[in-house]
């Protein structure tokens, strides 16, 4: 099958500074305005395509983003994942019906508190090996949305509603249109990506790299691996977090079935599915299986089973995901000067 | 699934969404079809709760369509799982198909919540068949459905104190053990039964969840409580698994629930143990309502009726009077609602107040289990 | 707050060995595979509630028993018993065996990603509960009484019925032929050298592919007997009931140490005593808030559980 | 004579009833070259476990310098000053061969999560720095020019050139290294000695287990002879070579006998 990491990578290599700049310039340009896409072929029967966009699609991405640095840079099983975002939605919801904070006040908070929480769990856990990991991360996750359920003060069943709408930055966001969602999430996931791609080729990045391939070798060679850890586990919360807060306020109501551990299946199968470790791997992958499930909406009736087989038989046929993991030879830090 | 309704739709959706462009259909122009739109559960746990509102809107549709109208209605399937999740990916869908001008619907509370702000903001009139949560109606709640939001069951309000008084008729001292599975619509119903028993009867509650599989726990709580008196406020499927752990682990006391359990499920499953339960329900079965329909039901549509048949027909039969009276927008339809005043199939009164409750939907109908068959006894008020 | 559980100690005590039992079954299915391929079996849940269904697919259909008819005693009942939990059985072993076939056989040669077949084997449980509920509809399905829930004795006030007792005694039964059959049949010994160590394992000419088939496969014949033992007990059965319980079962693989098949008897024990035990205490709906923070508090200070792997990864 | 860097006092670690050292004492001093040899199993490459952390001895200790060593965190002792290779290859085989190497230098970094993201003047400073340094160790082991390659992907006799390299990225004072020969040829086994030499020579300390005795002869200065987890010999590689017992334990003479 062809690799098109490699041939996107060949690409990327050949080209000067100018078309670079003008590849991911028509890129953005092209995903900015999938907005108006929603009359093609691409239309969501049943759901609003802008709406889609938006939820479930990119904020799988940018979950599946948080995810992957734990998943597939850190190479810890993380079957929880949703805790994060629900940490996140619930700060938005909680402090945005209760204090006049907007959204992008709380949004620190938010991330704060799903970093908190992130800690919270690492500590304990992440001296455990990788599938008691997988197990005690998916009771994490069911604990927190448990927990909700059972607390009338956070609304249990029924969650909370009337979470305020993010304020306007110069323009107003819409219920029945929202490319101005879509637009700002997407802002976020630049973000994500910029942030992970410095990480990615600096010290934290090998420092993930060599505990996702050999733990022990890696602890040998000086790396600290219980601090870095901790640290991709709540660097992921962050991300997941942010996610959270940004969903709770444009959705108006979060209640705790929005965060089951389907969720963090999901996104897990994101990451694998797009292709474990590799950050545009994940997006498309995020994005597939975002949208997928609404696309085909009208098979009604079949549409799990559709979904299930896509899994099956996709991950024997690529069982590295659609764009793996770096194959090519080629170092992602700059040649050394003192060479 | 009717594939030409999804295709038909298909293309209606994609016309509608078009930069976001929408001309709605001027009033002159010669209409042929109507889309209603019914929301609930198609898949997940929940289904068969959607499948039965589904096959009741399908079948009072049929029973007009045939009848050769001057205009015909269209059916779209909205699957919001039951989960509010879900409600808030396809409800902008919904808002957004100007096509659609009201929906039956959404079948639960949760999903309805999500649901509301798209709604509202769309003016897309609906009627909920069994949305029975208080604060959808509630002024002073930010789930307040105005003005979009109606329905026909009466709200846990109502119900609670009747389950409340219903339960405990067999007993002169009554002790209430109260269970919910801690859905939305359990938990708010065991509130308002628990507020509205006497001091001292009400000896404990558990919640357990709808996988819950095994409720010896729950039981020994109740045992060594002395209940006499079980209130189960979810849904039939695991009323019955309830009641036969609670029979085969040699509880005698009463055995009530409310709507939730109402249906023939709740008899299938709990056989001969459910001789002898107490219901209430907002509603009646279709079949007990009227058997007539009830007959025709299972003619055209091959099955018995299920849950929520009869405010569902009605519902359909509101946006059908609508049609009849020549509505083709959104807006004409919400006069048109506010405006009704009728009857459901079983004969009840049916208009709405202006918070989207029914006028007529107080009664509350006393249900008890004899002979394999749920039996109305009387209104309780 | 302890009212309950005092009062009711032995009555929740017996529905608690009882749900372990059904949670043992189930748990073999995780372990073993577990013990052989490093990897969790996503789909066992789902192996699960088709021997659930065959049992309530072969009491209804085969004997035509139903709910209100008095259930069938002495030849017919041990009849009836035998032949359910025989297709109980025989569906999950043969569902195992194609799950692996599918799922992980492929995969195995082809990735070292061990994430890959996770999410492979998530897929095909998928497409196994969705094809039961398109089959036979999303409500909850009752089954009929197969076995009477009559009271046997009575033990400080606790009952003990006839179809709890099943549970136990079957199911102590089975675990016994199979931990005896691990260990001292010749494909039980293949199923251990390959668990200790695959490389060596295939040098000293064990058959890896036979080896992982008859794993799955024998753990599929525990889980279906789990299905029986559960449609016997609670009566009931729906498309996606093996999530909850597969879950629980898992929980206990891991106490006990996954991959380890006597822990995961005591795993599960302990967990249906605990599960029940919680719920009395503090309310049904803490119940998995409860069993998670028991199962953290364990691997913190035993992290391969409490009686360890089998085997111990190598390290350095 | 030099200062001792290593110390090992009384060191004995138990595996459940199986003692796998027995009071071993071991010093090693600044700038030799130490082979530490022994049939298999005699406690070889345990020894190197307990220098780098992996075990915590049953009793006794491990200085470095004044420093007790033994229960301090691997990445820890790896800080201080001891780097080791691995007996089979465990390099990063996902990364490039420079990536392996500046791996093993960030244990020198300090910028930590937060400057990385925000790409602070450290950081770049010390990101330019590593790149370097680990160009230079490359071409000092002499496998530059396969800097871009993917480790898995690299020839054996690379892989464990890379070995080497990678430990010395964390600038050690003390390299460790786990039968870096085995598997070579007599030539490539030529050229080991001669880097091995060279690393020596460049200001390091090196503890070597290796089983080839004419590369040991070649470039050690004294070797340690381990036995059923005791020492059995210390001395000079041509003393140690005539010891009856050294040549009893090799051989597989009972010890009464010899």
């Amino acid at each position: 099958m062809i690799n098109l990491r490699d041939k996107g990578a060949e690409f990327w290599e050949r080209s000067n500074r100018p078309v670079r700049v003008l590849t991911v310039f028509a890129i953005m340009a092209v995903v900015a305005a999938l907005p108006y896409a929603g009359n093609t072929f691409l239309q969501t029967p049943v759901a609003a395509f802008d709406a889609v966009l938006v939820y479930p699609m990119g904020m799988f991405i940018l979950m599946a983003l948080g995810l992957n640095v734990v998943v597939g840079k850190s190479g810890m099983l993380d079957l929880g994942y949703v805790a994060f975002f629900a940490v996140g939605a619930y700060t938005m919801a909680i402090l945005g019906t209760r204090t006049g904070l907007n959204t992008w006040e709380i949004m620190p908070i938010g991330i704060a508190a799903a970093m908190f929480a992130g800690v919270l769990l690492a500590i304990p856990t992440l001296r455990l090996r990788g599938d008691y990991l997988a197990i005690v991360t998916l009771g994490f996750g069911e604990i927190v949305r448990v927990s909700a359920l059972n607390s009338e003060a956070i609304g249990g069943a029924l969650g909370i509603a009337g979470v305020p709408f993010p304020p306007g930055l110069g323009f107003e966001y819409q219920l029945l249109d929202q490319k101005y969602f879509f637009w700002t999430i997407l802002v976020m996931i630049l973000l994500v990506i910029w942030v992970i791609r410095r990480l990615t080729v600096r010290r934290p990045g090998r420092a993930w790299e060599s505990i996702r391939q050999d733990e022990d070798a890696a602890e040998l060679m000086g790396v600290s691996t219980y601090k870095y850890k901790i640290w991709a586990f709540v660097f992921g919360a962050a991300i997941g977090g942010g996610a959270g807060v940004f969903y709770a306020s444009r959705s108006m109501v979060i209640a705790p079935d929005n965060f089951t551990l389907n969720t963090s299946i999901l996104i897990l199968a994101c990451v694998v599915f797009g292709g474990m470790g590799n950050i545009w791997g994940v997006i498309v992958g995020a994005a597939i299986l975002g949208y997928l499930p609404d696309r085909f909406r009208f098979l009604s009736d079949a549409r799990l089973l559709l979904f299930g087989l896509v899994l099956v038989v996709f991950m024997n046929l690529r069982p590295e995901g659609i764009l793996p993991r770096k194959k090519r030879e080629k170092a992602i830090v700059k040649k050394g000067s003192g060479a | 699934m009717n594939k030409k309704i999804i295709s038909g739709f298909a293309i209606a959706a994609s016309a509608a969404l078009t930069f976001g462009v929408v001309a709605s259909t001027p009033a002159s122009a010669k209409v042929k079809e109507i889309t209603i739109a019914y929301q609930g559960p198609i898949t997940g746990d929940s289904a068969q709760t959607g499948a039965d509102e589904v096959n009741a809107a399908k079948y009072a549709l049929k029973k007009y369509n045939d009848s050769n109208p001057a205009v015909k209605i269209n059916l779209v399937i909205i699957d919001d799982q039951g989960a509010g999740s879900v409600a808030l990916t396809v409800a902008p869908g919904a808002a957004a198909n100007k096509k659609i001008l009201a929906i039956v619907g959404p079948a639960f509370s949760g999903a309805t919540i999500s649901s509301l702000p798209y709604y509202k903001a769309a003016r897309l009139p609906m009627i909920s068949p069994s949305a029975t949560n208080v604060t959808l109606t509630d002024k002073k709640s930010v789930n307040y459905g105005y003005p979009v939001f109606h329905r026909v069951p009466s709200t846990d309000a109502f119900q609670g104190p009747s389950l409340a008084k219903w339960a405990v008729q067999n007993q002169k001292s009554p002790k209430v053990y109260i269970v919910d599975d801690k859905t939305p619509y359990a938990t708010g119903l065991a509130a308002y039964t628990k507020k509205a028993l006497a001091a001292g009867v009400w000896v404990g509650s558990d919640s357990t969840p709808d996988d819950t599989k095994d409720f010896a726990a729950t039981i020994s709580k109740v045992k060594s409580t002395g209940t006499n008196v079980v209130i189960y406020t979810g849904y039939y499927s695991q009323a019955a698994v309830l009641i036969n752990q609670l029979r085969a682990d040699g509880y005698k006391g009463d055995f009530a629930s409310g709507d939730g359990t109402l249906g023939s499920g709740f008899l299938e499953g709990a056989g001969k143990n459910a001789e002898g339960v107490l219901l209430v329900a907002p509603t009646v079965p279709l079949s007990v309502g009227n058997p007539a329909m009830e007959a025709d039901y299972v003619k055209v549509m091959g099955a018995a009726s299920g849950e929520y048949t009869t405010e569902t027909i009605s519902i359909v039969n509101i946006y059908i009077a609508a049609v009849k009276s020549g509505v083709t927008t959104r807006s004409g339809m919400l006069n048109f609602i506010n405006g009704y005043k009728g009857e459901t199939v079983a004969g009840t009164k049916l208009s709405f107040d202006r918070n989207g409750d029914n006028n007529g939907a107080a009664a509350i109908t006393g249900f008890i289990v004899k002979g394999g068959k749920i039996v109305p006894i009387e209104v309780v008020k | 707050m302890f009212d309950a559980l005092i009062d009711q100690f032995w009555s929740l005590t017996f529905s608690g060995i009882a749900l372990g039992f059904i949670y043992v079954l189930i748990a073999m299915g995780y372990t073993m595979v577990y013990g052989v391929l490093r990897m969790i079996n996503f789909a066992n849940s789902e192996i699960f509630m088709v021997g659930a269904f065959a049992t309530v697919m072969v009491s209804k259909y085969v004997f035509e028993l139903s709910n209100d008819a008095i259930p069938p005693s002495n030849v017919k009942l041990f009849l009836v018993i035998l032949c359910c939990i025989v297709a109980s059985m025989l569906a999950s072993a043969l569902l195992a065996f194609l799950v692996e076939l599918v799922a992980y056989r492929h995969l195995r040669n082809r990735t070292t990603n061990r994430i890959a077949p996770l999410i492979s084997a998530i897929g095909i449980g998928i497409v196994i509960s969705e094809i039961v509920r398109i089959l036979t509809g999303a409500r909850t399905q009752f089954s009929p009484n197969i076995v009477p829930k009559k009271t046997l004795a009575t033990f400080q006030g606790a009952e003990i019925r006839l179809d709890s007792t099943l549970t136990i005694v079957a199911g102590l039964i089975l675990f016994i032929i199979l931990d005896r059959f691990i260990k001292y049949s010749r494909l039980g010994k293949g199923i251990r050298a390959v668990s200790m160590d695959e490389d060596s394992a295939k040098l000293m000419g064990v058959n890896l592919n036979r080896v992982i088939s008859l794993t799955f496969i024998l753990g599929g014949l525990m889980t279906g007997a789990a299905g029986f033992f559960y449609v016997n007990v609670y009566e009931n059965v729906k498309f996606n009931m093996g999530f909850s319980l597969g879950l629980a079962a898992f929980t206990a693989a891991v106490i006990g140490g996954i991959g380890n098949i006597r822990g995961a008897f005591f795993g599960g024990i302990s967990l249906g005593l605990v599960e029940i035990y919680a719920s009395a205490v503090i309310g049904t709906q803490w119940k998995p808030v409860t069993v998670f923070i028991i199962l953290i508090l364990i691997l913190l200070f035993k992290p391969n559980g409490i009686f360890g792997e089998a085997v111990q990864r190598t390290r350095v | 004579m030099a200062k001792t860097i290593l110390n090992l006092k009384d060191l004995t670690i138990k595996f459940g009833g199986v003692t796998a050292l027995n009071s071993v004492n071991l010093e090693l001093k600044e700038g030799e070259i130490l082979a530490l040899i022994g049939p298999n199993g005699a406690g070889k490459t345990t020894v190197f476990n307990l220098i780098t952390g992996v075990y915590k001895p049953t009793s006794g200790n491990v200085f470095l310098g004044d420093v007790a060593i033994d229960g301090k965190k691997r990445h820890h002792i790896t800080k201080l000053g001891i780097a080791r290779t691995f007996q089979n290859i465990r390099l990063f085989g996902d990364m490039t061969t420079l990536e392996n190497v500046i791996t093993g230098t960030d244990v020198r970094n300090k910028v930590g999560l937060i400057g990385s993201i925000l790409g602070t003047p450290r950081s770049r400073r010390e990101e330019k720095a590593s790149t370097a340094k680990a160009y230079e160790i490359l071409k000092f082991i002499g496998i530059d020019e396969y800097a871009d390659r993917l480790a898995k992907n690299l020839p054996y006799g690379v892989q464990r050139r890379l070995e080497i390299a990678r430990a010395l990225g964390t600038e050690p004072k003390i390299l460790l290294l786990d039968e870096p020969a085995a598997g070579f040829n007599p030539q490539e086994k030529v050229e080991l000695a001669a880097i091995i030499k060279k690393i020596r020579d460049a200001g390091y300390t090196i503890l070597l287990i290796e089983h080839d005795m004419s590369l040991i002869m070649g470039i050690s200065d004294r070797v340690v002879v381990l036995d059923f987890g005791q020492k059995i010999a210390d001395d000079l590689p041509s003393v140690v070579q005539n010891d009856p017992q050294v040549i009893a334990a090799y051989l597989g003479v009972p010890e009464d006998a010899s």
